[in-house]
């Protein structure tokens, strides 16, 4: 891979960071705005021995990388909202079933149709309780187009190492921008693999786990022969509908992934040490937040901005901590308030909370920012 | 059968309603179609690739244009008298 | 040279715009600058009126849309009346004479400049009204070098049609140099 | 004006926003004509299409129109239909819209045999997305998803449709303009499910991926490889191989679903 | 309809509700523990004139129910967890396009397939963002079978009147349990029914609204003539991509909704009055905190149930009014905790929330709310 | 002990879940005598299912099994297969999973010929929930949701099949219990999409709403009913009336899909 | 027959103890009482264990499922062990004398009758043991009225086996009244 | 022939296996398919319908139950000699 800085889209980015992340099959459905990554994928995959597939629709697409991934695959769809909300039949049973795989959802403007080209965000809120049943979910959200290639790279490696689907959070302004980026050489960035069984086919529980909570998982085709559900099953993986046990198994499924929040949970701050405001954004909002941000600084307003890179889990720590130092909150996110609801709750009256929120296919504007950012700071404590 | 007398005049047969192929500018969307299915070259690109109506004599009514046209633009039109 | 230049292209859906701005994009990389280049998507893409942007910085972007371009491109009339307003002051600004007959007051310099005219006249193609027209803006603005742009066009091109577009940019290098002496509106 | 656009279509919406050249209007022609023939009642006919660039048609055509969602034109045409079966439903489809998400929607009203008038715009090529293939196109041709030519086998969608229960099945081109009112007459008038597929071209996402020169062009070559099943017949192997039959494929009688219920609750009130 | 007292099934009171309200078109695929309201109304509905029609699949379901509603039928589906996932992208065009529809939700224990005849609470979450893009929704959950019949009745109406889809959240306790209820007799309950438009074709705006921001809704076939579609538009129905009309129309969506608040949100609480502490729960698990907090009361200890029927839009104000006076929450729910978050969030720090939360496909006993109950109670302000 | 039931049942699970009399066991019999016969692996061979009674066969079964969610087996089993093409992959449905709500993948799955061996359990009903009318149910039959009488007409299953693109093609019936076994032998020996679909009786959810006695008379009925084409060609329209065909429908030869992708991998690689 | 009841009656799936609960639940509706009646459902209800459950009150009744029967019903030895648990002390068991072998041990006073070899030898069909457990458990509990149980019961049944199901009903009855004399287990 | 010297030794005729039907009682459903096909009566319901080898002496060995048996509960098992 050449070590020149290029002009990379970031649906490449995704693309590329799959590829660098070791994803060897895709099965997708087009569409807009995420369909770039397919047609990418299309081209490159088999370039290095990987599989693509065109399925039928949304629903097989999610289902085939779950087939994909119970053979070993690194495995990876992309879609956007009205293909997101297809997938998540398919997504609920790669949470129970426990089965590594990525879901690229670059957003669009919604409720339904809404308009395919248009930027929003959406489907923050669907990324964790799109499926029904409890289960916990990790979603990331890059807002460059090297963390597009950055995320996709950790999306893959969380999913694998913690046997669960990664939403990797997209929006239009962040699929569809051009940037320079140098794209890193193998070796660069860390790639993780699944851990596999290493016991005996007699020794094997294919739901068994250490502390950790993530069991080991076999190939198919590797002498295993274990059974997968979707049903509530056992150690062993078969159906049970035994009380204790389901308890047991729901609540590992959970601590596979609150165990392991420092790792999981990444997010940027800049200059909030000193900030009287927060502005907490995310994706291609966070774009005119920065630049919003650097504005008020020019105007002496003490702000800072607060940008969760890992959506889901929410990062309840961090800004409980920016709330519990009593500064004041912003969220601004192009949907009609999603994130700001989890804000508001870990916020719980410590601070007051605001938001900048804007859902009209249009990328949030600087000045928008600025001028409520303004409006938020003038009643700032000290102020 | 030169000349003969016989032959009825001309100006007294019933006339079939003129048409005339009329190009809707506002809906052409320059797709060439009608220029490339009629026959009788009666219509050509000019400037700026609109579609002309360049030899209005040359066209027999067929209907060819108006029919393949993608965009309705193009009609033939019943010429007042 | 040097500082923040923000670059809006705008015109129909088939006049090649998006293929500009990335190789402006890319020549500005070749330049050692950072880029971000965005673009309108949709049915409007088809026809009408639709856009490519391109920031172009020595320091990192934020803010990834033109907000208020310093380099404007309009080829055809709808993009003109939709795209133009909010041209700097001191902007560039610069339309297809041949089809944009009116042009919104503005403070930018504008050039009216037979850019589909030379495509189809000097290159034979109008398909190149895209490089011809990306020629005369980085000449005119001097945002990215001769070099570079030329560099960053004939690695993007199809084989075999570098000859076709080598001329047409010159060609659009030229008509900056003749624009130079003839402006046609400036307010 | 033509009469008949001025009549069924909705004039402010024009033009419309398919790419020059594109056939879907010369369906739209065709189906008004149709239409037109067959009399109906404009206030009593529905057009419902999915999503596409031939699910755009909808939005032209001055009747109750309903743009549903991707794939799903059959699902919520069933539900009209059942709901209200004096009124005609048309339901206007794209290739990808029909058969690759919408495949089961398609097989399930043909089993119904319930009474819709479906047409196919088979343009061989999901058009909207900008070019990925689709269940109907064909073997190695080349698509934004197919960069090394396309390595499925498309359905054969007419004998899908007979196989799944479609009580009226034919096929044309968008050169066939006459023949196609012709068949949307027909299957209209046939009780039961009815498709037309309609083979047309796009030349922006299909044509020039596969080299297929202008519209035009295009055209032409609908006109040279569908053939009547006559001529297909005289036809050695060889010269068969790239030409497809058009016309009426199939027609059977069978009962139609609104109507057996329409029965049972005679029966039962 | 007799005025006797039946034994009547909760999924039973839901079919008969939904007849009572006028309902004539059901169509449906079949999932436990929902497949008694389609049974039935496969009986029932022909009996009454009315169109029962079983689907292909759950997305077929959604679909026809939505073309049915449009000739003016008044509508209606059933599903369980993995179906309700499958229907939401229809779901989100309801939203949309505005069509009234009622969809049942009998939750059973998820993710996934998970345990099909299992009491689960699951999908409150998901009712509220299942599909992609902001939307605002109606959901009521019942806990007993007299009042699946109510809800289901109110259900109708709601969809009705504001022309948008109304989930019916039971769960599989209410949907399966039968107990004794006398059914109303016609004219008792109030029956809404859609507002059509009275002007010309030439006036209609099917997405024209007065201030009740709730547009007149035509009947296909009755000459109107107008468009539908998913994708955002103006007034006129066509699609639009302009961000002002966007904007409008969205807001129109949320403030339907949100400026009835006082009509749409009921409960019902009890000896909340004195409470120090109040317990939340709905559905199923309400009638094991109802023994609970009667046995509570019984060892003296000042204890109330706040009990939602109408769970989305949230309950937000009494709630709210609730934490703002200091009584102590919690909140008993079958599953991880998901209105939890909600309470969560409206408390925002003025009161104590806990949670009594189970998951393992049983019923929440009594008891286990109980101890919860005292635990709490025993550090209640007074105590 | 059976030694074939032995070597291929996780035996701990048994006795399986299903009714009395069921005819999803025998149907697992045969596939396991077939699946000895082929010599196949144990251990590179894979049994996806969706969600039914008969989809819990794969529980049953010691390979490596995928339960997976309601119809989309075909779509799972396609990553498996595409991902790993050196495995053996059954799929096992039911008629709901694999017509209903699965119809979709069905037809792709053949149009693909994607090398799958698929044995549809078909019962004619939905079976786990109860009882419900499913688009195998004969026209007239009772259901939960039928209670006057199934108003649909059901599906052609093979015809569908074939009409697809599969390759291979079979029906038979828990009754002709060696046929079966030839059957998925042969079905697997195809490089391509198999089809066997085989016609099962359900004594507690069809058997009974229809009044066809105990599970041994439905095996008659069975026996009785299903004839082979031979047979068949040799009666009267009237004696075919209730009859159906049993034994290859259908074999061809077509490019197989993932054979065609690890060309093109060989070619680029 | 004033106060609330709790009754849990459990068997394998095929010996129609739902059916068995509804017509409890309806008899107590005659009696004017209020009803919740549930039941155990899934795969396990086709064999195995599985339980119908009805609470009677004159009370609105809070909690819908059994926690501690007041009357116990067992037709099968598995259910009779995963089922019988938690008897309230007085509370009243019947266990299938035929099919059950082993009663863990109860507070309640258990009553082990022959209702399966009641139905299948008097009245000639196994089928309505539930009925014959029915008549036992009602005449035995005093929870529901014998009319009130006799016209539940007959307001369910398919016609034509009237007559069965009364005879059935009433050899309950008589086992009852049989067993008051012959207490098994009290302890 | 009666009575005849050249008639072999039937003990010598090397014997085919003795097979010997067997219920698996802990996976037998009663489903009765065993006992409706087995066309020697072999086969027959006992107390609590279950099934019992009423008459083994009448086996033939064809199979059939074997072969139907829903739940692999009954088997044809080599006798040790
Ligand atoms: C659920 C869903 N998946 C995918 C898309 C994206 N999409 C829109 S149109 C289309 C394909 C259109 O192809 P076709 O039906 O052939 O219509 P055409 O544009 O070719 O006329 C796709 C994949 C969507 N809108 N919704
Ligand atoms: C998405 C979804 N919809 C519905 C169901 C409920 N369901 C489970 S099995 C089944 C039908 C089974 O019928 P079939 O495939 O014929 O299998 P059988 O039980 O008859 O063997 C249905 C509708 C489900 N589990 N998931
Ligand atoms: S066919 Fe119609 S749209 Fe095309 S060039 Fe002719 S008039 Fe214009
Ligand atoms: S009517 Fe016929 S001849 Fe006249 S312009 Fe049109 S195509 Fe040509
Ligand atoms: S992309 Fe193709 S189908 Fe779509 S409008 Fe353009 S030409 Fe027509
Ligand atoms: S319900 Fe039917 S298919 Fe299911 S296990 Fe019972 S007999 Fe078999
Ligand atoms: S066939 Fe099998 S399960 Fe059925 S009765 Fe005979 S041995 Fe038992
Ligand atoms: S082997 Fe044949 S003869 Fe012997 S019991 Fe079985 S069916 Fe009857
Ligand atoms: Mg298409
Ligand atoms: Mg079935």
């Amino acid at each position: 891979m050449s070590t020149e800085p290029r002009l990379i889209q970031g649906n490449e980015a995704c693309a590329e960071g799959a590829i660098y992340a070791g994803m060897r099959f895709y099965a997708g459905y087009p569409i807009t705005p995420s369909t770039e990554i397919a047609e990418i994928l299309a081209r490159r995959l088999p370039q290095v021995g990987g599989k693509f597939l065109q399925m039928e629709d949304e629903i097989a697409s999610m289902a085939a990388i779950i087939g994909g991934s119970l053979t070993g695959a690194k495995v990876m769809t992309a879609t956007s909202g009205p293909g997101f909300s297809l997938k998540q039949e398919n997504i609920g049973y790669a949470c129970m079933a426990e089965i590594p795989c990525v879901i690229a959802n670059v957003q669009r403007l919604g409720p339904s149709t809404g308009v395919a080209t248009a930027p929003a965000q959406g489907d923050v809120m669907q990324a964790r309780w799109g499926t029904h049943g409890d289960h916990p979910i990790i979603a990331l959200t890059p807002s460059s187009v090297r963390e597009a290639f950055e995320l996709t790279v950790r999306a893959f490696n969380l999913a694998e190492q913690f046997r669960v689907p990664v939403i990797l959070l997209m929006d239009e302004v962040v699929g569809h921008m051009r940037e320079k980026v140098t794209l890193p050489q193998p070796g660069e960035f860390p790639v993780v693999n699944r851990v596999k069984p290493t016991c005996s086919r007699e020794n094997y529980y294919p739901y068994k786990a250490d502390g950790d909570k993530t069991p080991p998982m076999a190939c198919f085709g590797e002498g295993y022969r274990y059974h997968v559900t979707g049903l509530f099953h056992d150690e062993s993986g078969f159906a049970t509908e035994k009380p204790e046990i389901i308890d047991w198994q729901l609540k590992r499924l959970h601590e596979k992934i609150n165990q392991h929040l420092d790792e999981i949970i990444t997010y940027t701050s800049e200059e909030t040490e000193d900030a009287d405001l927060v502005v907490i954004a995310y994706g291609g909002t966070a774009r005119a937040v920065s630049r919003a941000v650097k504005l008020a600084r020019q105007e002496g307003r003490k702000v800072g901005i607060f940008r969760p890179q890992t959506i889901w889990p929410f990062p309840e720590a961090a800004i409980g901590e920016l709330a519990a130092s009593g500064k004041k909150l912003l969220v601004a996110e192009m949907n009609y308030g999603q994130l700001l609801l989890e804000v508001q709750r870990v916020a719980a009256g410590r601070s007051e909370v605001h938001s900048c929120l804007q859902s009209n296919g249009e990328l949030t504007q600087p000045d928008v920012i600025l001028t409520k950012i303004r409006e938020v700071y003038e009643h700032a404590p000290g102020n | 059968m030169t000349g003969s007398e016989s032959v009825t005049e001309l100006s007294s047969v019933p006339k079939l309603p003129q048409t005339k192929v009329v190009v809707n500018q506002a809906w052409c969307k320059k797709c060439g179609i009608c220029i490339a299915f009629c026959n009788k070259t009666v219509l050509a690109f000019g400037e700026g690739n609109r579609v002309e109506v360049a030899q209005p004599e040359k066209c027999v009514s067929c209907g060819i244009c108006e029919n393949f046209c993608p965009d309705y633009a193009i009609t033939l039109e019943v010429e007042e008298a | 040279m040097p500082g923040t230049w923000e670059v809006r292209l705008s015109g129909s859906g088939g006049q090649g715009l998006i293929l500009a701005g990335i190789i402006l994009a890319e020549a500005a990389i070749i330049d050692g600058q950072n880029v971000v280049q965005t673009q309108s998507y949709g049915p409007a893409a088809r026809g009408g009126a639709s856009k490519a942007e391109v920031i172009i910085s020595p320091e990192e972007i934020d803010y990834p849309k033109v907000e208020r371009p310093d380099v404007f491109l309009g080829l055809n009339q709808e993009s003109v009346l939709k795209y133009m307003t909010g041209c700097k002051e001191n902007g560039l600004a610069i339309v297809d004479s041949g089809l944009v007959n009116h042009v919104p007051p503005s403070k930018a310099r504008v050039y009216s400049l037979p850019i589909t005219e030379t495509a189809r006249k000097q290159v034979g193609r109008e398909l190149v009204a895209n490089v011809v027209a990306l020629g005369a803006l980085s000449a005119l603005s001097n945002m990215v070098s001769k070099e570079s742009v030329t560099t960053a066009l004939l690695r993007r091109v199809p084989k075999g049609t570098e000859d076709m577009n080598r001329k047409a940019l010159e060609l659009g290098f030229g008509l900056a140099e003749q624009a130079l002496s003839a402006v046609v509106g400036e307010n | 004006m033509l009469p008949e656009i001025e009549q069924y279509f909705r004039l402010e919406k024009l033009p419309h926003m398919w790419c020059p050249g594109c056939g879907n209007g010369i369906i739209l022609h065709s189906l008004v004509k149709a239409i037109d023939k067959l009399c109906l009642d404009q206030d009593r006919t529905t057009m419902v299409s999915g999503i596409g660039c031939a699910a755009r048609a909808s939005g032209y055509l001055d009747f109750d129109t309903l743009h549903t969602t991707h794939g799903r034109a059959l699902a919520f045409a069933t539900g009209v239909k059942f709901a209200k079966p004096e009124l005609n439903v048309f339901v206007l489809t794209g290739d990808g819209d029909c058969t690759a998400i919408g495949g089961n929607h398609f097989i399930h009203a043909a089993r119904r045999n319930i009474n819709l008038t479906t047409i196919v715009f088979n343009n061989n090529i999901y058009g909207m997305t900008g070019g990925q293939y689709s269940p109907m196109t064909p073997n190695s041709c080349r698509a934004t998803t197919s960069p090394y030519g396309n390595l499925e086998r498309p359905f054969n969608l007419t004998e899908l449709a007979i196989a799944a229960g479609a009580t009226f099945v034919a096929r044309t081109t968008t050169y066939h303009t006459k023949q196609l009112t012709d068949l949307i007459i027909e299957g209209h008038k046939n009780k039961g499910f009815s498709l037309i597929e309609v083979i047309t071209h796009c030349p922006t996402s299909f044509g020039r991926q596969n080299k297929m020169g202008t519209p035009a062009d295009m055209l032409k070559w609908q006109r040279d490889h569908g053939i009547s099943a006559m001529r297909y017949e005289n036809l050695n192997p060889e010269e068969r191989a790239d030409k497809f039959i058009i016309g009426v494929l199939h027609k059977t009688e069978a009962p139609e679903y609104t109507t057996e219920y329409q029965k049972l609750l005679e029966k039962l009130g």
